[in-house]
Parts: C-alpha cells; structure tokens; sequence
C-alpha cells in the first residue's frame, strides 16, 4: 500500500457522506493525488459542463507519499474543472492539512451536487458529516479558521476553506489551509464556493501504518533526506532565502516581466527581492523575513513568515495584521510588485496576507491588475469605472484600495474577480491580457526564456511554471545548463519535466525536492511504500499517462491546438533593451517538435497509438 | 578600467565594503578575465554556480577565456533556485 | 554521564518529522496525533516550540501514581510507564505540571517520552538540529528546568 | 530513632519511603489495618471491571518493596496512642514506643442518614473488601442504584456500567460532581450518561430503602419515583478517620490540624493525607483534601519534617480528573473563580466540549474542562508556579485551549535565530 484505499464521496445536494474503496487498478496505473484524481475527474464529470454547475466535481486528494516520514510529503491537491479557463484544474498545497486527511483515514474526498445552503464537512477520522456553515459564510478564511477550531476547541484539528473572493464570485478563488497555505490557481475555491461548501475541517488520529517495505523505505527516504540536506539549493539556498532568491536573478538574466509584459526588467525588483526581505526596515529596524518554515514533513523549510511594519499605512489601526503570517513567495511578489510596478515591501506583504485570508491567487491577481493598470493608461478604464481610484503602475495607495474592493466584491473589484480575460474583453481591449487558455502567465517572460514558453503554451492547466519547470535547466543550471535562448532541444526538455512533475504531484510530494533530486531518488521511496512497480520508468510512464489523460479532457472540453499558444506581445513585440534585447519567443520552432515528441498529431491530439501505448 | 562586481544571496558576504545593497565599483587592470577575478573572493567554482556577465551567462569552461571590459557588471549567485 | 534532550525553538520549522518519528517508533504508525513530543506553532510569532517531557528530577507524575506505574529508567533517566501496571487512572496527567504525561484513549493508559530506551528518534529525525540528544549538563539543564518551574516574565508579543 | 506510621495508603507509604530516603538508619513502622498489603482506592474501579487483579491495585511489591527498603509493615488495628508515652496500643495489646509519629489513618464514607442503610443489598465503595462485595451482586442484567454522584461515585459508575448493570444515579446536587465541576461541565457529564443509557436524578435525594421479595430492595426517591436495586451503592463522600486521637488533646477541626511541616499540635504527631488538615494553595486556609496528589505530597513532607530536614509544604492544589464511561472531565484550584477575578470559557454541548478559565490578575488561578486529555497537566503548572501570563491573559481570554501554548510562551525561551 500505503494508499488508505478509501475515498470519502460527499453528495452536497442529498447532504451525504459515504465511503467508498479505492479503485486499485487505476491506483497503479496513476499513482495518487493529481493523477489518479484526475482520472476520477476525467470518468465521472463531462468535460463540458459549466465549471460553477452542480454537474462539477471537486476532488481533494492526497498522494501514496502523504502522511508518511518521506520529505515533504504532506501534501494534497484540488482537482476540478477550472472555471478561470474550462479546462482540468489541479491546485496543490502544502501545509498540514493534506497529511491529516490521510491520518484519518481518506485518500480523497470526492465532493458532487451542491448544497441549497452553506455548510462544512467534518470529518473525524472515519466519521464525515455535513454541517449547517451559514455562521461562517461571509467570514475570511482566517476567521472561519479561528471560528471552527474554537467550536471544535481543538488546536490539531486542520482546516481549509475559503475566503469571502470565492463567495464573491472571483474566478480565481484559491483553497486555503493552516491559514496560509494555499490550493491557488485556476479558480479551485470559486468551484468550492459553487457548491456552497465553506470548509473541509479534518482530524485524524489513525495514522499510516501500511507502509508497504518499511526497512527499504527508511532506507530510500533517509537517502534522500541526505540528498535534500547536502545540496546548495534545498540545504541552504531555499531555507535561507526562499523562492524570492530567484527576483534578482531573473531580472538579472532578463527574464522579469513587468508592467503587464509590456516590459522585461524591473528597477525596483532588488527591493522586493530575498535579500531585502531580510535586511532590518529602515522604519522599525526589523526585518520582513520573521522565519522559515516547514510544511508537513519537510526538511527543506522554504516557506516565508514575515511581518509587516506597524505603522505602514496598509496595516495601520489594524492589528490582525500585525502579528507574523505568510510572506512573499517569488511569484505572487513578482505579480503583485514587478508587474504593477510596485517595489513597497510592505504594502505588497499585506497584499499577500489579504490573498490568504481570503483566499485568491496572487499570480492572477497581480496580472489582472496589471492589465487594468495599462488599460487605465490607455484610457480603456477611467476613474468612473474604478470609484476614483487612479489605477497607474505603481501607485502602491491605488493597488492596495483595489485589493480591498476584490475581498468583498464591490464596485471595480467585481470586475477585477473576473480575471484579467473577461476584464480586458469587457473593456474591449482583450489583446491586453496575458494569459494561456484564460490563465495568467507566472514570473518569467517567454521571450528571454524560450522553454518555459512552449510549457506555458501548452500547460493542461492554463500558463502555468509548475507544469514544467524548465526554469530550473535554463537558468539556474538544475540539473544542468541548458542556454535560454536557444529553442533547440527544449521540446523534449519541456516534455522531460511535464512528465517527472506530473509524478511527483501525484505522490504527495513536494516539486522543490527536484531541484535536489532525480526520478531515481523519488522512484525507490515511492516503490518502498506502495506495492506494485514503481521502478524509474514506470514512474515516467505514470506521468506521462497522466499528462496525457489531462490533454484529453481538455480536448474533449473542446480545446484544440488552437489554445497552445503564447500571447501575440510576446511572440512579436521584441525585448526592448537588457540582456535579452531583441528576443521574441519562437513558439513555431519548437511546439510541432513538441507534438511529434509526446506521439501527438500535428492538431496536437494524442494519437490513437500513443494513446494505446499509455493504455488511455 | 572600471568595472562592477554583484554578490547576491549567501554570497553577499564577499561584497568589499562601500557601494551599493549587492554592488561594488572596481579598478582593475585591462584585460582581466573572468575567472581571476572570481578567484580574487576565493569562491569555489560550486559557489560561483550562476556567474553572468551583464546579465548573460558564462559557463565555467568559458569564464578562464573570458576578458572583460570597460562597464562590465559580473553578477554571482550561489546555486539557488525557487518557483 | 546521562544525557537528556535539548530542543532550542529558534531552530525548529514545524516540520513535525519528530512528531512522525516519535510514533512510528511507540506505535509503529506515522501518526503524530500519538507523539510523545509536540509541536507547537506560535503563527502570531512566527515562532515553533517542540515540547516535551524534560525527565524531572521531582518526577511529580511517578509520585502520584497509585499503583507504582512508573519507574526510572536507570540507564537514560528517564520516567517510563510501564503499561502493566498503568490502570489509566489520570492521576499523574493532572500532576505533570508541565503537562507532558498525556492519556491515551487509543491504549486507555497514559503516554510519555521514555527516551526511546536511549536513542531518542525525535532527535535523530530533526533536520535542523533544533532537536538533540546531548550531555545533561551540555544543555543548561538545571536552567531549563529553573526556568520551566517558575515563570520568566511573559514573552512579549514580538511582532 | 523509630517512626511509626499509622495508614498504610498512598500518604503513609510515600511517607515511609521518604524516610527512608533521608534516614538510611531509621526504624519505619507502618501499622494498616486491612488485611491487603497496601493498595490504592484508585485503582478499585480498574479491579471491578477485570482489568486488574486484586494484586493490581498494590501501591509497590508487597514481596519485595517494603523488605528491600528495611520497612516493618504490621497488619493491624491501633486502639490507641499515647503522646505523654509516646506510645501506640495495637489491638493486640502489644505496644509500641516511637519517637516520631505520623498519623494518615485516612478517611472513611460517611453514611447518611437513610432508613435502610443498613440492609444487606446497600454497600459503600471504600475498601478492596466492598469491591468484592460489588461484585458479587452487580450481575449483568441487575438494577443498581447509585447514591450520589460525586467523584468516588463518578469514578466507579464506568465499571458499573461495564458489568452491564442497570444504573440509576441519584444525586443530592442539581448536577454530577457539584464539587469538582460547575453547571456547564456537570450538565454535560449528565447528559453524555443519560445518551448512555444510564437514569439519573439531579436534585434529589434517596428517603429510604425497604426490603423487597428475591434479595431486592426498594429504594424511594424525593421526587417519587420508587427504584428496585439488587445493589444499592452509598457514595455520598468521606469523612476523615481521627478518632484515633480523641483524648490526646491534639487539636482536630474537619481533621487533624497540622502547619506548614505537617506537624499536629504535639510536636512528635505528624498528619498527613486524607486525615489532615492541611494548607490549601489557592486560599491559604487549612482544609481537608482527599485526593491521591495531596495525599503524597503531604506524605513526603511530613517525613521530611519526621527526619529533621525542615521542609515548608507551600499547599496542595485541589485538583481532580475523572473518567465517566470515555467523558475526560477535570478541575484544579479555584474553578469557580473569585470576587473581581475574570473568566473565559468555551462551550460545545454538542461535541461535549468544555473549558473554563479563572483568572485574577494575570495569573490563572483555577480551571476545569471536558473532554480534554492532551497536556491537562499544565493547567497545574500555569496556577501553581503562579505564571505572569501578561500578553497571553488576553489571548487565553479569546482563545481558553491554548493553556499550553501560554505556559510555553511563558516559561520558555522561544529562540529568536
């Protein structure tokens, strides 16, 4: 084992719980979490319908991995049809509460229907029920959180939920757990939201005990807890610096997009940066970065908990914001600061906190802003739709208003819930949206970084880094240098890392891990748990299976090769200056290599006999 | 000539004094190249993991050769890495 | 020379591999809702405190046990229940005023750290050495136990 | 120098043990009167429902315990003690002469004043001998009924169930445990037992018990409801046992009046334990405290004293937990607070949940909970080393379950690296 082998399937709309048996063939053929949630997802909704339906499902669901001693694996992801982009959605998280679920006893959670009133699910071990939520609708997730753990009156019980963004309506409503860690993108807390369902409250007490070869797998999970210790990047890198490290390095490279991708290189980037989260405030004398900190079961510790100056006027008279929370991950401060053009430490870290107490993507966010910002430039958007704000890059006081108008959903934050593709549509300028299949871009510009633009563009879930993280070979030389110009090569290289995240999203690990490990580190501990073949190449294969199945839901939903494609800003309009001047992305010399590779036809389809050889 | 030298991350603490957060101004001799100077800080080629000069990169087997020139900002990074 | 665990909290992350190791070596489950040791998350401090029994010399839980349950381990010193003879009472779960003798309900007796024997697996899984097994008198023992017998002034609110 | 020690519970054993830790040459005497080596009441509810032998409820090894540590042990009632001699009177009629002499004679059931009491069919639940009596009527299948709910009812109302009687409860007070628990917490405890099938009566008293046909009785309730029992069990609380010094001109007030060395009015009688007066560390005033904690703590001290090393008792906390059929409840100290003091609390009546904290000043001063059993104990820790909770007074009065988090915040150096 160690899968639970049993699923929990919570009908909202009859208000029942029941448990189910795992089914174990397809727990072979696709692994855990991601994978094999998808797989549900993909045999039990109809890739058609409306994501905010109550024909959706959401699925939340644990890896084999999760729960166990290996490192970093307490994670759990949320699968669902995306309402941000209709295509399969999968968010995942860290935190505390994905291991819980497992002590209790679950694999997944299977939520269907919708409920005529809002409620949360309890579940104690194997005891699951539906309970009246109407105390909580309306409230932050970090006042749901406070609320439910007071009812229960018990401090180890985990909690994710959602903030009032999902309640609003905002299509990009993420799931938020142990309050600051978050299933972010593509809208899986709008779905939640859908269904009226607030929160999914868990205590498990039963533990994990299946451990399928125990001796190999202490032997294989200390082996790769050396291997995490030992290196730069997992040893010392992300415990002292986190993924903010990566700000000057990218705008070094010239790979920082800014002011809505208008730009490559951001002035202030060194001001949002690991390196001055760290250096005392010249305000107060002390420094942003709090700590480190860990999630369940990690031995890397990258997550961020920071502090606010008190006397910052976003924080000020509010003291729930003063005490230490959640701080900037590289992405979310590149979204919020580089592409608003905002390099105020402060005020972009109580953004940050407003998108985990209420729960929203901060990629999404920052780009739709970004967006407004250069439409309200273009004089597309004026004070009359935005309530007299003056929404310039860079004005820190108009970004900070907007934000709070999101939380509740009033006036111009309504329209920024919409994402910036229907925002920009709205205001008849959609060319201004940078997005893939409806999703923003995350912190690297295609056209510095040839690779990660085919993986944007061809991403199942919408642009997205953490499909395929290629930003690891082409600039930071993991596991080795690849040149970031060059499109040779990156189709199997995209292709290479698509698959292998695919595994390690669908075991209850971490992704970070590989910026230390190799399949063959991954695989042993995977097979040591679990029974059946998880040799290396039948891991490859799981993911690239599942790669495959997630394309063919998408195609299905009635996406074609059409959708993989980058935005024409970035396929035309050339870096202006900096050290990728000149560059445009070259998507044309790389995507029909790309379909030839993965055994697709030129339409981009699985063809029938790749999709025999993955039996799919 | 006048050069610029940057040290980011754990490397910051082989910044000489005065100058700027990661930044330090340099004389040096014309024509040095790339590795000597690295060598001046005694960094390990392990740490010098992302070396660049004005912000493109040069790989170790290139950095003995590479000679620099007047305004050259050379930009060192510790292997790190993020997402 | 005994040793006795140190545990310094500005090294701790929250990781809870010594709560995972802890129960997998008592119970031979990954279940941290059985760990002798726990952590415990200051979120307004940004701060993470694994606590756990200090094996006090005054060992109030051994006194106040009615029926002779537990006993000096006298290899490592540590207080070890002994699970024959433990009727569940509750008794010393009251009396531990630093409330590191907890009851069970999966046993129906009481739990704590017993050192693991002498290989405490809560020190050997910590990553970041907040954790160790070390000479008693390497860890400011007698302060540790001064400090956690009469109260410092209240930790100001840092943040 | 000899040491007599009358009481063979938890007080005069510790007691004797301390001695002997402080004097390695002294004679230690213990003198019990019930036929068992020593053993621990708190332990009988274990030994009713099978989980332990009768040899379970021993406080050591009687075999090897007492011998290895050069402890006499007499089974034996005294009849009487002469401080002008310095002199105990066994009933034997032998004597003995002792320099030092600790009285822990503990405490007995008081019976009230029922017509019927007295029937084969009524036991208490004290002693190892009424266990066997208890269980030789309560059959699986049989009425019991149960006088009084307080904590020695409590603790032995899950081994009644488990032998699968047919409980009745009857207690005088308008909740279970009015002296351990308040209003929330004893309201609840009731309710979980009543979902348990068990009949209980708050507010009410027994009037009597008559004889009935097959070896039952009839018991008659104030609120007119009229019960048949195989079994009636009186626990109605104790009263301490200090009849052994009237005469003596010790001075005894609800028990034997000690000081702070646990010392009587004459300076070579020492009490301890259930028996004793002793200083209470909430209020400072000298009460009687039966519980096991208390009883070994002034056991300890009093011999400490015996020895010659001077040892000041500070006060016993009252304190108390109690497991009623898998329901955790708990109290310590001054749980129903003080004039002008504050409390927070928190209150789940659906997941039988509880907790309640008193505060004066910014120190906790008594609390109580249900069905809590993770770090319970700090909450003695928080009361009693008298922790300055500054910031974390206003964060316990929003938030009562972080009692742990508090005393570590407090107490500990959280690092700041």
């Amino acid at each position: 084992m160690s899968w639970t082998r049993k699923i929990l399937r919570v009908n909202l709309t009859k208000g029942s719980c029941t448990s189910e048996a795992l089914n174990m063939d397809w727990a072979k053929e696709y692994l855990g979490q991601r994978g094999l949630a998808s797989k549900y997802l993909t045999e039990e909704v109809d890739p058609k319908c409306d994501p905010l339906s109550a024909e959706n499902k959401m699925i939340m669901a644990t890896g084999p991995l999760t729960g166990t001693m290996a490192s970093t694996a307490g994670r759990y992801s949320v699968i669902t049809k995306g309402p941000l982009t209709g295509a399969i959605a999968c968010s995942n998280s860290g935190g505390y509460f994905g291991a819980e679920l497992k002590f209790a006893g679950w694999d997944m959670i299977i939520f269907e229907g919708k409920s005529d009133k809002p409620v949360y699910l309890n579940i104690q071990d194997d005891k699951a029920e539906l309970c009246d939520g109407s105390h909580i609708w309306g409230k932050s997730a970090w006042e749901t959180d406070d609320i439910l753990h007071a009812t229960y009156q018990d401090p180890q019980m985990r909690i994710a939920c959602i903030g009032r963004t999902a309640e609003a309506g905002c299509l990009y409503a993420g799931v938020i757990n142990d309050k600051h860690r978050a299933a972010g993108r593509s809208g899986v807390g709008t779905v939640m939201a859908s269904k009226n369902l607030k929160a999914v409250t868990v205590r498990g007490t039963q533990g994990i005990g299946n451990i399928d070869n125990a001796d190999s797998f202490f032997e294989s999970t200390d082996a790769g807890k050396a291997v995490l210790a030992e290196n730069a990047v997992t040893g010392q890198g992300l415990p002292a610096f986190g993924t903010q490290v990566l700000m000057n390095v990218i705008n070094g490279v010239g790979g920082l997009p800014a002011h809505n991708m208008r730009d490559v290189g951001f002035a202030g980037a060194e001001n949002i940066s690991a390196e001055a989260m760290a250096e005392p405030r010249k305000s107060d004398g002390k420094p942003n970065l709090t700590t480190n900190a860990a999630c369940f079961g990690c031995t890397i510790a990258c997550g961020r908990i920071s502090t606010i100056d008190k006397t910052h006027f976003s924080v000020k008279d509010k003291p729930q914001y003063h005490g230490a929370s959640g701080g900037l991950e590289y992405e979310a401060a590149w979204a919020l600061g580089a592409d608003t053009g905002i390099d105020d430490l402060d005020a972009l870290t109580y953004v940050n906190f407003l998108c985990n107490e209420d729960g929203f993507d901060p990629i999404t966010f920052g780009s739709t802003v970004a967006a407004a910002m250069e439409m309200f430039e273009d004089g597309a958007i004026t004070t009359e739709d935005t309530g007299g704000i003056e929404l310039k890059f860079g004005s820190v006081e108009a970004f900070v208003a907007v934000t709070e108008l999101l939380v509740t959903g009033e006036g111009f934050g309504k329209d920024l819930g919409l994402g910036s593709k229907r925002l920009c549509e709205k205001y008849g300028r959609p060319e201004l949206s940078m997005t893939v299949k409806g999703q923003e871009f995350p912190a690297y510009d295609p056209r510095g970084i040839q690779g990660i633009g085919l993986n944007y563009a061809t991403s199942n879930r919408g642009a997205c880094h953490l499909r395929g993280y290629t930003i690891a070979s082409e600039i930071l030389g993991i596991p080795v240098k690849t040149e970031q110009t060059d499109t040779d090569g990156k189709p199997e290289l995209v292709k290479a890392f698509q698959d292998a995240t695919a595994v390690v999203d669908s075991a209850g690990l971490c992704i970070f891990t590989t910026f230390a490990w190799g399949m063959d580190n991954i695989a042993p501990q995977i097979d040591a748990a679990c029974e059946g073949d998880w040799s290396v190449d039948n891991c490859l294969e799981v993911g690239e299976r599942i790669w495959n199945m997630e394309r063919l839901f998408n195609q299905a939903a009635g996406f074609t090769a059409n959708d993989d494609k980058l935005h024409k800003r970035l396929l035309e309009e050339a870096i202006k200056s900096g050290p990728t001047e000149g560059q445009v992305n070259r998507l044309g010399e790389m995507l029909p290599k790309y379909y030839e590779i993965r055994g697709w036809s030129p339409e981009g389809e699985p063809t029938a006999e790749t999709r025999q050889r993955l039996s799919l | 000539m006048k050069i610029a030298i940057e040290f980011y991350a754990s490397l910051m603490k082989y910044l000489p004094p005065g100058g700027k957060r990661f930044r330090r101004d340099l004389k040096v001799d014309d024509g040095l190249q790339l590795q000597p100077l690295i060598d001046q800080y005694n960094i390990s080629a392990e740490e010098a993991h992302i070396v660049l000069v004005n912000g493109h990169f040069v790989a170790l087997e290139n950095r003995a050769d590479r000679v620099l020139v007047e305004n050259d900002v050379v930009s060192i990074w510790p292997p790190v890495a993020g997402g | 020379m005994q040793k006795s665990l140190n545990i310094d909290p500005g090294k701790c992350t929250g990781c809870l591999q010594c709560e995972m190791a802890c129960s997998y070596e008592h119970t031979g489950t990954f279940n941290p809702s059985r760990s002798y040791i726990k952590v415990f998350t200051f979120h307004y401090e940004g701060r993470f405190a694994p606590y756990t029994c200090t094996q006090c010399d005054e060992a109030w839980c051994q006194r106040a046990c009615p029926v002779d349950a537990i006993s000096v381990d006298m290899m490592t010193g540590a207080k070890v229940i002994s699970d024959d003879k433990c009727v569940g009472c509750k008794v010393c779960t009251i009396a531990c005023p630093f409330g590191t003798v907890n009851y069970s309900q999966a046993t129906g007796k009481v739990v704590k750290c017993d050192l693991c024997g002498g290989d405490p697996q809560c020190a050997a899984a910590c990553p970041t050495d907040a954790i160790t097994y070390v000479d008693a008198d390497w860890t400011g023992y007698d302060k540790m136990m001064a400090s956690a017998s009469k109260s410092l002034p209240s930790a100001e609110v840092t943040a | 120098m000899q040491h007599i020690i009358i009481g063979a519970g938890p007080a005069g054993v510790v007691a004797a043990e301390t001695l002997r830790k402080a004097d390695p040459e002294a004679n230690i005497t213990i003198i019990g009167d019930e036929p068992e080596p020593p053993y621990s009441r708190m332990a009988i509810p274990y030994y009713l429902i099978n989980n332990i032998e009768e040899s379970g409820s021993y406080l050591r090894d009687p075999k090897t315990h007492y011998s290895d540590q050069n402890i006499e042990l007499v089974q034996q009632t005294v009849d009487k003690v002469d401080v002008t001699a310095k002199q105990v009177t066994l009933a034997d009629g032998s004597s003995r002469s002792y320099d030092m002499l600790l009285i822990a004679t503990g405490s007995r059931p008081i019976s009230p004043p029922i017509p019927g009491l007295d029937l084969p069919q009524v036991s208490s639940c004290w002693t190892l001998a009424d266990a066997r009596a208890i269980i030789e009527r309560a059959q699986s299948g049989s009425n019991v009924v149960l006088i009084g709910a307080g904590f020695i009812g409590c603790i032995i109302l899950e081994a009644l169930v488990r032998r699968g009687v047919n409980l009745s409860v009857v207690e005088m007070g308008n909740r279970m445990v009015p002296r351990m628990l308040d209003e929330n917490a004893g309201g609840l405890l009731k309710r979980w037992c009543v979902d348990k099938g068990i009949d209980v009566h708050t507010s009410c008293s027994v009037d009597a018990i008559s004889a009935a046909d097959n070896d039952q009785v009839d018991v008659s309730l104030s609120d007119g409801s009229k019960l048949s029992a195989a079994l009636v069990i009186s626990a109605t609380g104790v009263k301490p046992n200090t009849e052994l010094l009237d005469g003596t001109g010790i001075e005894i007030d609800q028990g034997i009046k000690v000081n702070r060395r646990m010392q009587t009015s004459n300076a070579d009688v020492y009490a301890a334990g259930d028996v004793a007066q002793g200083i209470d560390f909430s209020t400072g005033n000298y009460e009687v405290q039966a519980i096991q904690p208390t009883a070994t703590d002034h056991g300890r001290i009093a011999a400490l004293n015996m020895a010659g090393q001077g040892s000041e008792h500070q006060g016993t906390l009252n304190m108390n937990v109690l497991d009623t059929l898998g329901l955790v409840s708990c109290s310590f100290g001054l749980w129903m607070g003080v004039d002008g003091g504050e409390q927070a609390e928190l209150y789940n009546a659906d997941e039988f949940q509880y907790i309640n904290l008193q505060f004066e000043g910014d120190h906790l001063i008594g609390a109580s909970s249900v069905g809590k059993t993770q770090h319970i104990g700090v909450l003695r820790g928080l009361i009693e080393s008298k922790v300055h909770l500054g910031d974390w007074k206003a964060r316990l009065m929003k938030d009562p379950t972080l009692t742990m988090d508090a005393y570590i915040a407090c107490t500990q150096e959280l690092g700041y690296s």
